[in-house]
């Protein structure tokens, strides 16, 4: 009973201290933090990093959560007397806590309390210093972050605390990082050249791109520890071209996704439609701004849907932009079937328009559009860093392309667009409204467009200049797929994705994207009408 | 070689589309002189047979020679024009922006170059020439009219007009009476056994009416290859040749 | 023809004469001062230059409120060079020959400035230019009040290698003359200090360039061999959001990689989820978190102006304030908005900024600016972690390219130069 | 006997025309140089560089409309013949600086000292020669046309596949000279021009005359246009336009003859091209911009294409109604624009002069059949005009 109110008395403790109980702490008394804390308040960063190593030196338990206020930049002073004080906002003043007692005092006027400042240099020894803390924590999160930090800094100081904490740490994972923060620790000391090699053989086994960074600077010394570091660096730079390949691949998919999805709708309206759909960038514009709005009203009401805002704009943009769509060919387009030139003057107009219309509506500036956490972030593949938004993209762009064709082939409104498509006046007399299939196509064209938007909107600006950006794309990888032709658009967005990015490493961006251009005005002298083209004696009836 | 002394020669022919084979090991020859009909349900491949003649379409496999000895599948469309192939589409294809006499100042046989184009005035012979197709085709009252303007059949005429005008030894006519009325098919036949009497013709027609006024050898050609040769009587007399017509 | 298309024609004939009517020079009144307002309100560039086309307003306004200068009001001729260069020009030249405007706010990029530049010294009048940019110019007719590469891109690069340790540097940027000055001047820069060129990675993307995947991993590559590693940016605007979410995305953290930029300030960060960005810094000459009363004061008014209270301010915006206020300055000492006189009396003008110092126009037609250097915080504003001690004087000829390390600027009687050359003492070009 | 040379290969309208700009090309620079500007008559130098510029752009849409209108090839990418051109005489006119740049180095334009170039690169030399620049002016737009067009007409590229690649052309160029080092002044382009042939380029004499160049040229583009659609050549084009293989089986190598007017449409737009740099004083690689382009041939959509006049009138008038806007409304100029092209398209499919060629045609059409077959009614059937086949 008595142990289990301690207990609680202790989670509570933590709680409130945030990241900082662990075993073995000390204590130390007011009167030696007082200063060391006072010192916090340096005019310069220089004086800061002093007090924050003086501070971490004294093991005090209550140190790391005076530290943690300081990197969320929470610690004050006022300005008249210079104490140091704990500040949340509130109103025109700081709720003010005392950093060592945590007592409440006087609030603090807003303009009558200064910031402690903290730079990226300051932050990262205060993370050094509470990693020292913290890697006996309970939590083993915390313990990971500690052993990670000093992957980071390398500091030789504390090769004995994480022996101490390999010893105890239950966690494989947690323990290799621990480990090869050791070695990165040797690495940076001035233990003996066996110690060392075998250090040397522990972060050649992990990270290998990390592992580069702690080998090279020992690449120019002599001795067998010079030797072992060369021989680590060559088997991992062989490693790295390899995936260097990957990586290529991987991100011309990725980069061919984007291209795909910018496509796809164009793909029909241009594609199958025949309309030279210059306004089609602004439909996948207007699926970015849905997805804005969309999130506007999430964030107002109900913030906690967040993370599915995606899939909430997803129909909504769909029903957007097809809807615009249906009225721009209800409106417009219908008059220009069978003259594709005029589709394109008109189309260029309704562009003007939409970009203008946007941007007086929702300003000439960039709008924000969150990520949703499963979207944000990244992860290992071998040496392969992936971020999640690409691969979401990736998976999405075929998604969406599977989910077309299976529109096309197999329902009923798929069967009548192809019949009309193919043969307007024998669809008619079989009694197809081709009118309403004429909307429909464009409407699902744009739809598709406006979807796109809500992808694209992940990784790109959302401005009213987004559709611009994408539309020469959008037509190079149409036609250079074949007109008319999905899985020309899908084959040609990803083959042009994959060369562009495996000219960029030795072209550069700019020249890469220059050849790529270069290569796709030959490739259309050998096949003139794309890469899966209609063969036959139809297509120049 | 066999191909010497003929004016067409086909052996072998074949060409796909897609896996689609349009032409299937297809034979033929032309005699100089000779006029020949082709028929076939749809699909038999007579227009590809004719995009093959016309270096259109390049044959996968097989020899195609013109006067025994020019292998036209070396040659694109202009250069086999010039050869002295002339071809008339299916659909009527007249210059509809130009008038009738431009049509056929245009198709009139001379030199092809861009510079001569540029500088070109029309001599008092090719305006006789022009005068004398107008009124073989009997479109001599309209020679101002923009081509547009014609009727169907009027185009259709305009366009064996152009044929003529370009002098050739050989002509191609896909379909010549078709959307015509009965008047004019006669009419129409009449004018192409004229023709006929100077220079070979070949004929794909699908109207048997036509086919009997011509009465000339008929070639009957079925997925791509000939299924029956011979008169008219013979060929439909021909148990294959009703299968495929009537279906199975 | 159908009674629509005639109808249509109508209306048509009726605007191109109501157009041919309104074309016709107007009659300047003589009770108000015009100033003409130049910047893209379409195209790439409306992104930026809209807000500046509403801070002239707003500042026509108060000007106006505080009874207008010499006694007449102010009044703002607006025109949209639509982000087209050479419409750039055929715009300065309307404001100036057809609407009679006494000085010219406006232009963003450097092709801006340059398609007008001559129009401006042809027709003697005044521009006041409200960016950054990379040096390199002065023209007695034009007025710079953003930052010179020297009140920017060198003091940052001093901020990195001496607080955060950085022996290792990236710069990106994109590909047009600004970056490639910038860059030019930083690697000159950075190899006198002794960094040695593999050290350096410069890398250059096209305009508007979205797709980061590969620049970034190669950033991370180049920032995993055991030194300090930075990123200095000079990425253009547009290119930035895509740039900042494949950084957050591939986990790149200030604290690893910082990136220091030179064209992403408040209204860019707008566009941004900010808390993977913590810590990455921009150098400018104004940040809207300036803890200064002057500062405190602006934001009120420009938020009372838009009736937006989450409009942002950026460096040239106060670039602009301080363009215009100088303007203003000049124009009551000259008595007069002459150009000659005012160009003459602006000279040594000096005016508060909002970071609660003050700027003087120099007599090279570069202003005086404090240079800070912020870093993002999570809500899309800057923690302001360096300062200059004092202020710095834009300097238009950069000391670290060897063209132009001989020429000052001097545009007071009786040098009057642009291009003076200090070793053969002769003033090297021809304007005027 | 020259008149009657001229007037056998110009029509009535092209003839009006030709009159038109050559009055305007003396009258204007009369004008604005010998009229007191107080004068009722005066047009200022604002004006003249002005409608200048306008008359360089429809110079543009007379070449663009020589390859589309009478040939049925849209070319979604001529600003970049016309950015080629004015690079070639904004190469001149930056070597005429001479030691006058603000670095006072004698041969280096400013730009290369900038970014510490040594010498000058070799595609730079010859250009301070002004026959030289003259020549490069027609010759790079014409030397790229021809191996485009040589590739692409050859391979029977068409269409939109045509039109894409032309784009893709455009924006090739547009990045390759964004790059500086490429050695073409990078996004800042080429600018701060002092003289040409020895004239003071800001002086008003200097603008009237480059503005009376302009409306020269413009009148021998329109007289060279007329020249070759009313030669057999051009009712070869049009032929083309309307049914290519017909063409083709009649004997005419297509392809050689889209390869000369494609190649002719190119150089006109580099003298476009040239004539518009030293008006607007700077030549960047905005120029290359695909919507440039795109622009261009809206200009010919909204005058008429397929005929003379119309390009020169469209170019015109939405530059004109561009200029407008932008400074009446600048904040919604560009719904008018669209509005503008999306109605046109809609009420006047052949452009604001089919209007007129409609009424004309049809008239003409009808004395003809009047006069062949008396008394019989003119049939409204057909549409006077055949519907030029689209790119398709």
């Amino acid at each position: 009973m008595q142990l289990i109110r301690l207990l609680a008395v202790f989670l509570v403790l933590s709680g409130v201290f945030a990241p900082g109980m662990e075993a073995g702490a000390e204590t130390v008394d007011d009167a030696t933090l007082r200063p060391l804390i006072q010192a916090l308040a340096a005019e310069n960063f220089d004086e800061t990093t002093k007090a924050v190593s003086g501070l971490a030196k004294t093991g005090d338990a209550r140190v790391s959560a005076i530290l943690n206020a300081l990197t969320a930049g929470d610690l004050y002073i006022v300005k008249a007397d210079k104490a140091v004080f704990i500040g949340k906002r509130d109103g025109s003043d700081y709720a003010a806590t005392d950093p060592l007692t945590g007592a409440k005092l006087a609030p603090v006027p807003r303009n009558a309390a200064e910031k402690i400042k903290v730079n990226n240099r300051l932050r990262r020894d205060i993370a050094a210093a509470i990693g020292g803390l913290t890697l006996m924590s309970d939590n083993p999160a915390e313990r990971r972050s500690a052993a990670e930090t000093i992957l980071k800094t390398r500091d030789p100081e504390s090769i004995a605390l994480l022996d101490q904490a390999i010893a105890a740490e239950k966690d494989s994972g947690i323990k290799a990082v621990m480990q090869q923060a050791k070695a990165a620790a040797v690495l940076n000391s001035t233990a003996p050249d066996d110690a060392k090699i075998a250090a040397i053989a522990e972060v050649t086994a992990g990270n290998s791109r990390d592992a580069l960074g702690l080998l090279t600077p020992l690449q120019g010394s002599d001795g067998p520890v010079g030797d072992a570091a060369h021989s680590a660096i060559d088997s991992i730079n062989g490693k790295l071209a390899l995936w260097n390949g990957i990586q290529n691949i991987v991100y011309g998919l990725s980069l061919g996704s984007v291209l795909l999805l910018a496509a796809i709708g164009l793909a029909i309206t241009f594609g199958v439609m025949g309309v030279i759909n210059m306004a089609h960038g602004e439909m996948v514009m207007i699926g970015a701004y849905t997805t804005f709005v969309v999130q506007q009203i999430i964030r107002a009401s109900a913030p906690g849907l967040f993370d599915y805002s995606l899939l909430i704009a997803l129909p909504a943009a769909f029903i957007v932009s097809g809807a615009v769509g249906v009225v721009i060919e209800r409106g417009i387009i219908r008059f220009l079937y069978g003259r594709p030139l005029e589709t394109l003057l008109a189309t260029w107009g309704i562009s003007l328009v939409l970009q203008q219309a946007i941007r007086s509506w929702f300003g000439a500036s960039n709008v924000q559009v969150g990520n949703p956490s499963w979207m944000a972030g990244s992860f290992d593949l071998g040496l392969l860093t992936l971020t999640w938004s690409r691969l979401w993209i990736i998976v999405f762009a075929l998604s969406v392309f599977a989910v077309l064709q299976l529109v096309l082939k197999k329902t009923m409104l798929g069967l009548r667009m192809r019949a009309v498509t193919q043969n307007r006046r024998m669809a008619s007399a079989m009694g197809i409204r081709t009118p309403w299939v004429d909307a429909l196509t464009f409407g699902l064209g744009s739809g598709i467009a406006g979807i796109a938007g809500v992808a694209l909107s992940q990784i790109d600006n959302v401005s009213p200049n987004l559709g611009q950006g994408y539309i020469i794309d959008s037509f190079v990888v149409v036609v250079f797929g074949g007109v008319g032709n999905l899985w020309g658009t899908l084959v040609g967005a990803m083959s042009l994705g994959i060369a562009n990015k495996f000219l960029e490493p030795f072209a550069g961006a700019v020249l890469g994207k220059i050849l790529v251009l270069v290569l796709i005005i030959l490739f259309i002298q050998k096949r003139p009408r794309g890469l899966f083209a209609l063969k036959g004696r139809a297509i120049e009836a | 070689m066999k191909a010497k002394d003929t004016l067409l020669y086909l052996d072998g022919v074949s060409v796909s589309f897609d896996g689609f084979r349009a032409i299937n090991n297809l034979s033929l020859v032309l005699q100089a002189g000779e006029m020949r009909a082709v028929i076939g349900p749809n699909g038999a491949g007579k227009t590809t047979m004719m995009d093959i003649i016309t270096g259109k379409t390049r044959p996968d496999t097989g020899d195609v020679y013109f006067k025994g000895e020019i292998d036209l599948t070396r040659h694109d469309e202009a250069e086999i024009a010039l050869l002295g192939i002339g071809r008339k589409f299916q659909k009527p294809t007249v210059f509809e922006s130009h008038t009738v006499e431009d049509n056929l100042m245009l198709a009139l046989a001379g030199p092809r170059s861009a510079f001569s184009a540029l500088f070109h005035r029309q001599s008092a012979d090719e305006a006789e020439r022009i005068d004398d197709i107008l009124h073989t085709i009997r479109l001599h009252t309209k020679r101002d009219w923009l081509a547009a303007n014609l009727s169907h059949g009027q185009k259709q005429w305009l366009e064996i007009g152009m044929l003529l005008a370009q002098d050739p030894k050989l002509l191609l006519v896909d379909e010549p009476v078709a959307g015509m009325t009965d008047a004019e098919t006669a009419e129409t036949a009449k004018l192409l056994r004229e023709i006929a009497k100077t220079r070979s013709v070949l004929v794909v027609e699908h109207d048997m009416h036509f086919v009997r006024e011509l009465d000339v050898k008929v070639t009957c050609l079925h997925e791509g290859s000939v299924l029956a040769e011979g008169s008219l009587d013979y060929v439909s007399n021909d148990q294959r040749v009703i299968e495929v017509y009537l279906g199975r | 023809m159908s009674s629509l298309t005639a109808r249509f024609i109508g209306t048509f004939a009726a605007a191109a004469m109501g157009a041919a009517l309104a074309f016709s020079p107007a009659v300047a009144a003589d009770d108000t001062i015009k100033v003409g307002i130049l910047h893209s309100l379409s195209g790439t560039m409306a992104i930026s230059e809209t807000t500046l086309k509403d801070t002239m307003l707003f500042l026509i306004d108060e000007q106006n409120k505080k009874g207008g200068v010499l006694g007449k009001k102010l009044e703002a001729v607006v025109v949209d060079p639509a982000s087209d260069w050479p419409l750039f020009a055929e715009k300065a030249r309307q404001l100036i020959e057809q609407d009679k405007v006494a000085a010219v706010f406006g232009c963003w990029t450097s092709s801006s400035r340059k398609s007008v530049l001559p129009v401006f010294e042809e027709l003697n009048s005044m521009l006041f230019y409200p960016v950054q940019y990379e040096g390199e110019e002065s023209s007695r007719n034009v007025f710079y009040t953003g930052a010179a590469p020297n009140q920017q891109a060198i003091p940052a690069v001093d901020y990195l290698a001496k607080e955060e340790g950085v022996e290792r540097w990236v710069l990106a940027g994109t590909d047009y003359v600004y970056p490639q000055t910038t860059n030019k001047i930083l690697k000159a820069y950075l190899n006198a200090k002794g960094v040695k060129d593999e050290d350096i990675m410069i890398n250059y993307t096209p305009f508007g360039h979205s797709d980061w995947q590969t620049i970034v991993s190669d950033i991370k590559k180049f920032g995993s061999a055991g030194k300090k590693t930075a990123v200095v940016s000079t990425i253009n605007g547009d290119a930035n959001v895509p740039f900042y979410k494949e950084l957050a995305n591939q986990g790149i953290k200030a604290e690893d990689i910082p990136v220091v930029a030179f064209s992403v300030g408040e209204e860019e960060l707008a566009g941004l989820d900010t808390k993977p960005l913590v810590g990455h810094l921009a150098a400018w000459n104004y940040f809207q978190s300036v803890d200064a009363d002057a500062n405190a004061e602006f934001i009120k008014e420009w938020h009372a102006y838009t009736k937006n209270d989450k409009r942002v301010t950026n460096d040239p915006m106060e670039a602009t304030y301080i363009g215009f206020n100088m303007w203003v300055k000049a124009v009551e000492a000259a008595g007069t908005t002459d150009s000659n006189a005012v160009i003459d009396s602006i000279v040594g003008v000096s005016v508060p900024n909002l970071s609660g110092g003050s700027a003087t126009m120099m007599p090279n037609h570069h202003i005086t600016k404090p240079v800070l250097i912020g870093e993002v915080q999570d809500d899309g504003q800057f923690d302001i972690v360096y300062q200059t001690p004092g202020l710095v004087v834009g300097d238009e000829w950069s000391d670290y390219l060897p063209g132009s390390k001989d020429l000052i600027s001097d545009w007071r009687k009786p040098m009057s130069c642009g291009n003076f050359n200090v070793v053969s003492g002769k003033c090297g070009g021809v304007t005027n | 006997m020259i008149t009657q040379w001229f007037f056998t290969h110009v029509d009535r309208r092209g003839a009006i025309v030709i009159a038109l700009l050559v009055a305007l090309a003396c009258l204007v620079p009369l004008s604005n140089l010998l009229l007191p500007p107080t004068s009722a008559l005066h047009v200022p130098t604002y004006l003249v560089s002005l409608i200048g510029k306008y008359l360089t752009y429809a110079l543009l849409a007379v070449a663009l409309d020589l390859v589309w209108g009478f040939c049925g090839i849209l070319s979604l990418g001529h600003g970049a013949f016309f950015a080629l051109g004015g690079y070639a005489m904004g190469m001149y006119l930056m070597r005429q600086i001479g030691p006058r740049g603000v670095y006072a180095d004698p041969v280096l334009p400013d730009f290369m000292v900038f970014l510490n170039w040594k010498e000058l690169p070799w595609f730079w030399h010859g250009f301070n020669h002004f026959w030289f620049a003259a020549l490069m002016v027609v010759l790079v737009p014409g030397i790229l046309a021809f191996g485009f067009g040589w590739l692409a007409f050859r391979s029977r590229v068409t269409g939109v596949y045509l039109s894409i690649i032309t784009q893709a052309l455009t924006y090739a160029l547009l990045l390759a000279f964004f790059r500086n080092d490429m050695g073409f002044g990078g996004n800042n382009g080429l600018t701060d021009f002092k003289d040409i042939l020895g004239f003071n380029i800001q002086a008003d004499s200097t603008r009237s005359m480059l503005f009376a160049a302009t409306a020269l040229f413009l009148a021998l583009a329109v007289f060279v246009t007329s020249f070759i659609v009313r030669s057999k050549l051009g009712k070869v084009l049009v032929g083309v336009r309307d049914a290519e293989s017909r063409m083709r089986f009649l004997g005419y190598r297509v392809d050689r003859y889209k390869l000369f007017v494609w190649t002719v449409s190119a150089m006109m737009a580099g003298i476009a091209g040239a004539l518009y740099v030293p008006q607007v004083g700077i030549i960047n690689p905005s120029e290359f911009e695909p919507a440039n382009s795109i622009e261009a041939v809206i200009w010919v959509a909204v005058g008429g294409r397929g005929t003379i006049i119309g390009p020169i009138l469209g170019a015109v008038l939405v530059n004109f109604g561009k200029t407008y806007f932008t400074a009446a409304f600048p904040e919604i100029w560009l719904f008018a624009l669209g509005a503008l092209f999306i109605l046109v398209t809609l009420f006047l499919p052949k452009g604001i002069l089919g209007l007129y060629g409609t009424w004309e045609t049809k008239r003409k059409d009808r004395i003809a059949r009047k006069r062949s077959e008396p008394g019989s009614p003119a049939t409204e059937r057909a549409t006077p005009i055949a519907e030029p086949q689209a790119a398709e």
